[in-house]
């Protein structure tokens, strides 16, 4: 049998993408063409996520093709505990949008399916070059996603996002190239592999630029505060689809893209600045949360929220300890389900109702019992209840936080307040209260939309109780990173005095 | 023979303009034959050139041409791609006119006399015979603009390329008069051992003299602030005639540009600080131009002063002990593609008497005519580096070198720059992708620049697995 | 001592020639005025041995070249009121003098920097046809050849621009 | 020294097991054609009441140990294990979860019972019975959970399933609003909680973060950081159990159906906190600094809240500030290091707690919902069953001897005292005496008198069998349960605080016989003083007063919901609104604007240079080179 | 002395520059920039002197050749543009702008 699943996990839905753009099909046909591919991909994610061992840390599935001898480039893939979480969630999530959204144009499937091939190239993609080709690719169906597809405001929203997140990642390009040259420079040779970039020892002031270089680029497409501005305006005009992709993967790409480049090449400068960067995390996370409360658009809100979240999710990154961020890569795909089953659900009521508007709901518990249950799911998971996907992640990075900034751990914290205050809101409005005599009509999940949603739901349950199978694929990377950070904690000064006291006094008692 | 074989192109493509040239005096060569005569003649001397041999850098007839010609790998795939573009230029011109008006007989001739001035200006190796290149060049250009007599406009376009390309030609000539001051010959390979011998910056004429032919390639490369022509000439000048200009052209520019250059690196060096102020305006600056255009066109040229302003990057950041030019070429051959691409799409889709060339007019392509949208939206995502287009990896090439030669601010810059132009790449998309058509267009039945665009539309992606070194 | 005496008044002659050109209104009168400094041009080529060159810018530049833009001034019969009004001639002058100062302070200050070598006429055949034609022919025959095609594509592109023939 | 037995799992489990149950019935069920009510009743019942058995099971098991053994765990799997810290799905069974579990199983099985009669005709009587399951359930995790993460599962279970059983009447608006507040209230404290187990498992927690081992390492804590655990959970137990400040969610917590408040507030959810600090108290007992604070804001919170108590007219509410103001002196209790002594107030609280709710659920519904006192009165000889039932409990909060809630309470109040803390002991002998009339001029207010709406009194009618026989049951219960702890002198064993003694740290006073003496006679003349002011004023026909003046301040609480109001909740709000309306697009997001902004103004500046005239063009060239010919004539030296 | 040569071709070099900066008419443009391309043939030929070497000659040629050529095209031009207005103002020539 084949070997090179990554691959096929990659080009088999652009391919497909492509086809349909090229060949013509019928709607209809490109739906069933992007659900069927997609569920191949579902099963080829599954097989790679069942065979991924992880102990060693190490990556696996490996795959290189060199393209580019003399400068090192190469075609190159692998996957390792980092990757693994947010490949298993590019790979598995996207059937859901085949069988509940059916009234786009065929365009609309074959940007899905590029979208999707494009993010998990970017995950599996352990040469820089190659990752941000994936990375850019990545942008291109959203963008045509929301241009064509999305609300009355789209266009606004689809330059902004776009120029925003390519200056980005062309700042990145930059320290991509820089990270190439100082390979050279150091070794004699180009490369820009992972594997061999982790190796150098970048300082200086043109070493920090690169730093913050890659940092701006993941920052804007986490979004961490303040480069978060294009969200709200992106996620509330896109499409729901769409919409459901950005914040459930393509967000936690950014995440991933600081985990997995940032963190281990730019050791030093990563240590230096943590301390800024979790103040950034935190504080658009209480930011957008608070702002979430006023919103009046559903889907505006929890565009916010998502914003509020990853704050939580990126600060798991600043805090330098192997608690944290597994939490973060735990996080990653329990924010990814909890928050795409809200806007999935919230798709349905847009697709069924036209509108948006909060004020315009009211009563749907009663009328949609099956729907409500699912909504108060993943919004429990979304506001971290222990015994959902939520709790593991959130209360992982608390923890960390607490030993690496106590201030920035209270404040993290409040995330479990300002989580529920715009989430019982707009439960509220949405789901109790007196029914709107406007939602008449308004029946519950229909039997596909129930077995489309029901698996993430029971998936946000079994994460919640059972998550110790994913931590431990996670974990032994995530070690491996840890390993390096700590070398250069040194320049991180902040961290918890009576903490470290303890931790003395103790050992000095064995 | 290797001497035959080294300059068989340029022979082949003057004997085929003087070909056309003959045809068209017969009245019984019609526009489809001259046409197709045209474009063969293109690609047999694509093809000659394709199959020359390259190796070390040779002087052909050296004894008889007393060294003033050389040619290498770095001429030859320059010549490759001017002859490409000349190419697919005379695919488009095929179908341009099919729908405008203003076509003459000499239209192909003077495309080859083009070419062929080009390929002179690769290979040249002396001031004077780059300077008759140049001149050419010029010459064959100006009058591929004005061909159409009735148009005020074209005939604007070529006054003021006449005027300011005469004048810059002048800077020229006067700079190689202080170059023959200053070493006592006009032959590359004098003044670069003149410079080994007593030092560049120690020789007062030898660096003025330069100052005035860089300023002159700099005019014609595009180069702030002698770009302000290129916007009004672009403009003004037929669809194909613009593309083979922004691409054939700025490749023959530039790699006499790096020639001269790489004279000596101490030339190199003492230009070096003055190329990075130049390079970051002219980045700056022609985005600034590009962003306030309405007209496709002009959009384009001035995203061409842009795209001058890296490869003013590439020239800077040379290596001028190792030259093989292979960034600038790739970023020539990646930036040629695309621009070529959107012309010879411009030039069908134009319609009656270029008709659509606004932005608005470009409203709702994409549902009118899917697949040439499609393809425009390549060659513009190309041009703005998006991967996996050519574009990209040109930057990407670019910025290395840059980088590698310690450029680092300038490299950051570039960067800097490409975000910029994003932003009128993005609005022709949005145009055509995300607005509504107002007024459809009548288009004539698909000829060969459909065709062209389609194989250019494949070329962005082929062209940039082309391994590169830095 | 002559020689001297010549230069200075071949050098006046052009600079005033020149001056002219880019002063008069009527393009006739320049291209009058530009007449004189072509053939004190010729003048000074002659003091510095290059007789072919004189020969030739007499025959070809200030015969043949001037001749045909003398035509087509008068060809086109441009009367004074074609002309363009231009009131900030002037202004542009002075403005250019300013500008183009610094370049030709540059100018000036590197051919300073040249060897200074008194200009005596050479009586030996120094510029003379033959051993023009010589050098022409054998090291610089490239150049010859290729300036063929570069008329060429001037007649042509003449032949194209400003020919009688109806538009295809 | 544990021992391992796996059916303790099952404990929270069938609870938690019925409730996925009978909610799937439920929503399968609901759209179309409804199952019976006595289906969903059985179900609901049944694993209330297995749990019930098998606590009693775990009650025997752990009797036949040896007293430092007794110790039960069951590790179901490893929860989730990162680095150091390593969280099992575990659950222990020691004396003190033991005595929890009991009465929680029999309190919570006893008010399902209750429910069925209560719920009656409720069109979502199914979901009801799913959600009390649920909350029995997760009350039963925090109890057995070993370890705090496990804890805070149960914690943050409890914590939701209030919120959806206050709002279960979601039509509505005020009963979400209250479900809300109770669940946004809750979380604040939840906070506390989490930082305080993020600062424990820093500090100690390395080693195993169960009970056992955190117990074991507990002398390693450092004092900061000792304090700041202590408090931070400490916070996590004034928003579960509605202390200062965290109170203001349970008086509206009201807006449930009163099982549900009776759920609350005596077998689940509030005493969580009290329970929470006697499971710590391995850490609490290192660090008195933090027992002191945590005594004087449960006293102080016994205060303030008797005093709402003694202004409402709300039944429920009344009882809700009797809950808070109980609460208050278990937190006294435990904050005085007398943990036995909060625990069984516990115990006993929930007895006559769950009665006193009970009956006045009794009452409501034979008045149809009518809740305010002052349109009662006279129902004594309407509902005999559920007057002298009310009229036990009254007596056991009340602290009248020899009911449960005396013996407690005073074993409470004696151990302020003899730990030296007479302004807490002063102040609970007061809060008693308020207690007592409060409570009295509620059950004289309902029951004595004259009907004052005659039309609701003549419809009104005793309750059926089922709601009433868990009323008996727990009169009973608030008679005898003090019994179990009877202290010494009164000749009693003092049971319960021998049997808790292997899971708390404490140390029992020994004060002499005088000062307990002391203590008794003021916690009786307290209540007997508060009952006959109750009884002088209430059981004359009264009207609702009109409150004035400060009495009108402490009917309104102090404003103190209004005050958060407009401190916490209206500048929230406003800054969300000043967020996103103004911040974000002015501030925020200006940046981005202005430089597009300003980047398409330079574009039109440069079509204005774009002039179009040649002469121009080669102006622009021949500056170009001027200016280079000058920097090169500068940078040339020759 | 050579170097006056070559002052008097820097001279009408620079005098060349301002007729091409002052003027508006096509005419003396063009005539202007014939005026540079003489300057620097002056100087070729004075070079040519300077360094007793006969190459400047050539160059001279050259340029003047090409002089021819491009005048032959420029007059071309200039019948052009008197076709469309009637008039050789090169300001009336700013349709393609901004």
């Amino acid at each position: 049998m084949f070997e090179n699943f990554l691959s096929i996990m990659i080009f088999v839905p652009i391919i497909a993408g492509l086809a349909i753009f090229v060949l013509p099909f019928s709607k209809e046909a490109a739906r069933i063409i992007g659900l069927a591919v997609s569920v191949i991909v579902v099963l080829l994610g599954l097989k790679v996520f069942l065979s991924f061992s992880g102990a060693s840390g190490a990556f696996e599935f490996v795959e290189h093709i060199p393209i580019n001898e003399s400068l090192g480039i190469s075609y190159s893939l692998g996957v390792d505990g980092i990757s693994i979480l947010v490949l298993a969630a590019a790979a598995t999530l996207f059937p859901m949008v085949y069988l509940l959204f059916q009234t786009k144009q065929k365009g609309y499937y074959a940007n899905l399916l590029i979208v999707q091939g494009a993010m998990i190239g970017a995950v599996a993609a352990t040469d820089m070059v190659l990752f941000y080709v994936f990375w850019e690719a990545m942008l291109l169906p959203v963008f045509f996603m929301i241009g064509l597809y999305g609300g009355p405001n789209r266009l606004p929203a689809t330059i902004k996002i776009t120029i925003y997140t390519i200056a980005g990642s062309l700042l990145m390009l930059a320290s991509i190239v820089y990270l190439g040259i100082a390979h050279q420079a150091q070794s004699g040779e180009w490369s820009f592999a992972m594997t061999n970039l982790v190796g150098l020892s970048l300082s200086g002031a043109t070493a920090t630029l690169a730093f913050v270089g890659f940092m701006i680029a993941f920052a804007i497409k986490i979004p961490l505060f303040p480069f978060h501005t294009w969200l709200p305006d992106a996620y509330t005009e896109a499409p729901t689809a769409t919409t459901f992709v950005l914040s459930a993967v393509m967000a936690k790409i950014g995440v991933y893209g600081v985990i997995r480049f940032v963190v281990p090449v730019f050791d030093e400068s990563f240590a230096r600045y943590a301390l800024i960067l979790a103040c950034s995390g935190v504080i658009g996370m209480m930011y957008c949360g608070i702002a979430a409360l006023a919103q009046k658009d559903f889907k505006r809100m929890l565009a916010f929220s998502s914003a509020s979240h990853m704050g939580i999710i990126a600060l798991g990154i600043f805090c330098m300890n192997i608690q944290a961020l597994t939490g973060t890569l735990y996080q990653i795909v329990a924010h990814a389900t909890s928050t795409g089953v809200l806007f999935l659900l919230l798709g349905i009521i847009e697709e069924r109702t036209a509108t948006r508007n909060i004020d315009d709901f009211g009563g749907l518990a009663a009328r949609a019992p099956i729907f409500a249950f699912f909504f108060a799911v993943a919004m429990l998971a979304s506001v971290g209840l222990p015994g959902t996907s939520g709790f593991i992640g959130e209360f992982l990075i608390i923890l960390g936080a607490v030993k690496f900034n106590p201030l920035i751990a209270v404040l993290a914290g409040t995330t479990l307040i300002i989580g529920v205050c715009y989430m019982l809101w707009l439960f509220q409005r949405i789901f109790f209260e007196k029914p709107n005599s406007k939602l008449a009509g308004f029946g519950d999940l229909s039997a596909i939309e129930i077995l489309t949603i029901l698996p993430i739901v029971i998936l946000i349950v079994v994460m919640g109780i059972y998550p110790q199978p994913f931590l431990a694929k996670i974990e032994p990377s995530a070690q491996r990173q840890m390993a390096i950070i700590e070398k250069v904690q040194h320049v991180a000064e902040y961290r918890l005095e009576p903490q470290k006291s303890g931790q003395e006094l103790k050992t000095g008692d064995r | 023979m290797q001497d035959i074989m080294a300059i068989l192109p340029l022979v082949a493509t003057i004997t085929g303009a003087i070909l056309v040239m003959l045809a068209a005096a017969f009245e019984s060569f019609r526009k489809e034959g001259i046409s197709i005569l045209g474009i063969g003649l293109f690609a047999f001397a694509f093809f000659v050139q394709l199959t020359v041999e390259n190796g070390p850098p040779i002087a052909p007839y050296e004894t008889m041409f007393n060294g003033m010609l050389v040619t290498s790998t770095f001429t030859k795939v320059a010549g490759l791609i001017i002859l490409g573009c000349g190419f697919f230029s005379a695919l488009a011109s095929q179908t341009y006119f099919n729908q405008n008006e203003g076509f003459v007989l000499e239209h192909y001739c003077m495309m080859l006399f083009a070419a062929s001035g080009m390929l002179l200006l690769t290979m040249a190796a002396e001031l004077i015979t780059l300077f008759i290149a140049l001149e050419i060049m010029s010459l064959a250009i100006y009058t591929l603009i004005a061909a159409d007599r009735r148009s005020v406009l074209r005939s604007e376009a070529v006054l003021k390329y006449l005027m300011l390309g005469a004048f810059a030609g002048a800077f020229f000539v006067m700079g190689s008069v202080f170059i023959y001051a200053g070493a006592q010959s006009t032959k590359f390979a004098d003044i670069g051992r003149v410079i080994g011998e007593s030092g560049f910056l120690t020789n007062p004429a030898l660096v003025g003299g330069s100052l005035l032919i860089v300023v002159a390639l700099l005019f014609k490369a595009a180069a702030f602030p002698f770009h302000a022509w290129v916007v009004d000439v672009y403009d003004g000048a037929p669809v194909p005639v613009t593309g083979f200009m922004a691409t054939a052209v700025k490749t023959a520019v530039f790699a006499v540009f790096a020639n001269f250059l790489v004279i000596n690196g101490q030339l190199q060096e003492g230009w070096v600080s003055y190329l990075f102020y130049i390079s970051v305006l002219t980045m700056f600056v022609g985005n600034l131009i590009a962003i306030g255009q309405n007209s496709l066109k002009r959009m384009l040229a001035a995203s061409g002063i842009v795209h001058s302003g890296y490869l003013i990057i590439a020239l800077v950041a040379i290596n001028s002990e190792q030259f093989t030019g292979s960034t600038i070429l790739f970023y020539l051959a990646a930036y040629a593609v695309s621009t070529l691409g959107i012309f010879a799409a411009l030039s069908y889709l134009g319609g009656e008497g270029e008709k659509r060339h606004s932005f608005d007019d470009f409203n709702g392509l994409a549902k009118v005519r899917p697949y040439s949208a499609a393809c425009i939206a390549i060659f513009l995502l190309s041009m703005a580096g998006i991967p996996p287009t050519a574009g990209f990896m040109g930057k990407f090439y670019i910025i290395a070198g840059a980088f590698k030669g310690g450029y680092i601010t300038l490299g950051a810059l570039g960067i800097v720059s490409s975000i910029l132009s994003m932003w009128y790449y993005l609005r022709l998309i949005i145009a055509m992708y995300f607005r509504e058509p107002e007024e459809d267009f009548e288009v004539g039945e698909l000829t060969l620049a459909p065709l062209g665009t389609f194989v250019l539309a494949l070329a962005v992606f082929a062209i940039s697995f082309i391994p590169v070194a830095i | 001592m002559i020689t001297t005496y010549l230069f200075f008044g071949f050098a006046l002659l052009a600079v005033l020639g020149a001056l002219g050109l880019i002063i008069f209104k009527h393009p006739m009168n320049g291209a009058m005025s530009f007449v004189v400094t072509l053939i004190s041009l010729a003048g000074l080529y002659a003091l510095l041995s290059a007789k072919l060159i004189f020969a030739i810018q007499l025959i070809v530049y200030a015969g043949a070249i001037m001749s045909l833009i003398l035509f087509i001034i008068m060809f086109l019969n441009i009367q004074e009121k074609d002309l363009p009004l231009d009131p900030n001639r002037w202004f542009y002058l002075a403005g250019g003098i300013v500008v183009v100062a610094p370049i030709a302070g540059l100018l000036i200050k590197i051919s300073k920097s040249l060897p200074a070598t008194e200009v005596t006429v050479f009586e030996d055949g120094f510029g003379g046809v033959k051993e023009v034609g010589q050098l022409l022919f054998t090291q610089w025959l490239l150049p010859f050849e290729i300036v063929s095609i570069l008329l060429l594509v001037a007649l042509v592109g003449a032949v194209v621009l400003a020919g009688k023939r109806g538009v295809n | 020294m544990t021992h391992t037995v796996t059916y303790l799992g099952f404990i929270p489990l069938l609870p938690l097991a019925g409730a996925l149950l009978i909610g799937l019935i439920y929503v399968v069920t609901c759209q179309g054609k409804q199952i019976s009510e006595r289906l969903y009743g059985i179900l609901g019942c049944v694993g209330p009441v297995l749990s019930f058995f098998m606590a009693v099971k775990v009650f025997f098991a752990l009797l036949s140990l040896p007293a430092e053994q007794r110790f039960l765990s069951h590790k179901a799997f490893t929860w989730f294990a990162v680095g150091d810290l390593d969280v099992s799905m575990g659950f222990l069974a020691d004396p003190l979860s033991s005595l929890m579990l009991l009465f929680v199983t029999f309190v919570g099985s006893l008010i399902h019972i209750y429910s069925i009669g209560y719920m009656a005709g409720d069109q979502k009587f199914g979901k009801f019975f799913a959600y009390l399951n649920l909350f029995l359930g997760s009350m039963l995790i925090l109890v057995l959970g070993d370890g705090p993460v496990v804890m805070f599962v149960g914690w943050e279970g409890v914590g939701l399933c209030s919120y959806l059983l206050i709002s279960f009447w979601s039509e509505d608006t005020d009963n979400v609003v209250a479900g809300n507040k109770a669940f946004i209230v809750n979380r604040i404290g939840d906070l506390g909680f989490v930082l305080g187990m993020a600062f424990l498992f820093w500090g100690i927690g390395a080693d195993g973060f169960d009970y056992l081992s955190l117990k074991a390492n507990a002398h390693n804590l450092t004092a900061p950081v000792g304090v700041l655990v202590c408090l931070l959970l400490f916070v996590g137990a004034t928003g579960k159990s509605a202390q200062i400040p965290l109170y203001v969610w349970l008086p509206d917590a009201m807006a449930g159906p009163t099982p549900v408040s009776a759920l609350i507030h005596a077998a689940t959810m509030v005493t969580a906190g009290v329970y929470m600090v006697a499971r710590f108290s391995f850490i609490y007992a290192h660090v008195p600094a933090a027992g002191e604070v945590v005594a004087w804001i449960g006293i102080l919170t016994a205060l303030l809240a008797a005093i709402f108590g003694m202004f409402q007219s709300d039944i429920k509410k009344i009882l809700a500030y009797s809950t808070v103001s109980q609460l208050g002196y278990m937190f006294a209790g435990v904050g005085v290091a007398a943990y036995s002594a909060g625990i069984f107030h516990v115990f006993t609280h929930a007895f006559f707690k769950a009665l006193l709710f009970l009956g006045a659920g009794s009452v409501i519904i034979a008045l149809h919902h009518q809740q305010d006192i002052w349109k009662m009165g006279g129902l004594r000889s309407k509902l005999p069953v559920t007057y002298w039932t009310m009229l036990i409990g009254g007596l056991a909060l009340a602290g009248c001897p020899p009911f449960a809630g005396f013996i407690s309470k005073d074993e409470i109040l004696y151990s302020a005292l003899a730990n030296g803390h007479v302004g807490i002991w002063l102040i609970g002998v007061l809060v008693a005496g308020i207690t007592a009339y409060y409570t009295f001029r509620m059950i004289f207010v309902v029951f004595h008198g004259s009907p004052r709406d005659q039309e609701a009194y003549d419809h009104a009618h005793e309750s059926p069998r089922v709601m009433l026989i868990p009323l008996l049951i727990l009169a009973a219960g608030s008679m005898f349960a003090g019994y179990a702890n009877i202290p010494a002198i009164f000749g009693g064993h003092q049971r319960v605080s021998h049997w808790l003694a292997p899971s708390l740290v404490e140390h029992h006073p020994h004060s002499g016989v005088g000062l307990e003496i002391l203590a008794i006679a003021a916690s009786i003349l307290a209540f007997v003083i508060g009952i006959s002011i109750a009884y002088r004023k209430f059981t004359v026909q009264v009207d609702e007063p009109d409150y004035s003046g400060i009495k009108k301040f402490a009917y309104h609480k102090f404003y103190v919901d209004e005050l958060y109001h407009k401190v916490i909740v209206a500048p929230y709000q406003f800054v969300g609104k000043a967020i996103s309306r103004v911040i974000e697009p002015y501030v925020t997001d200006a940046p981005v604007q202005a430089s597009g902004w300003l980047y398409r103004m330079c574009g039109l500046a440069f079509k204005v240079v774009q002039v179009g005239y040649v002469r121009i063009y080669a102006v622009y060239m021949v500056i170009g080179v001027s200016i280079l010919s000058l920097l090169l004539s500068r940078s040339l030296n020759f | 002395m050579v170097s006056h040569y070559l002052f008097l071709s820097i001279i009408l070099f620079c005098l060349g520059i301002l007729g091409v900066v002052s003027r508006r008419n096509v005419f003396i443009v063009f005539m202007s920039i014939e005026l540079m391309l003489n300057a620097a043939n002056l100087g070729f030929v004075s070079l040519s002197r300077l360094h007793v070497n006969m190459d400047g000659h050539v160059l001279a040629l050259m340029v003047m050749a090409v002089a021819a050529a491009e005048a032959a095209l420029a007059l071309a031009v200039i019948i052009l543009l008197h076709k469309h207005k009637g008039n050789l103002d090169t300001n009336i020539f700013s349709l393609l702008k901004g």
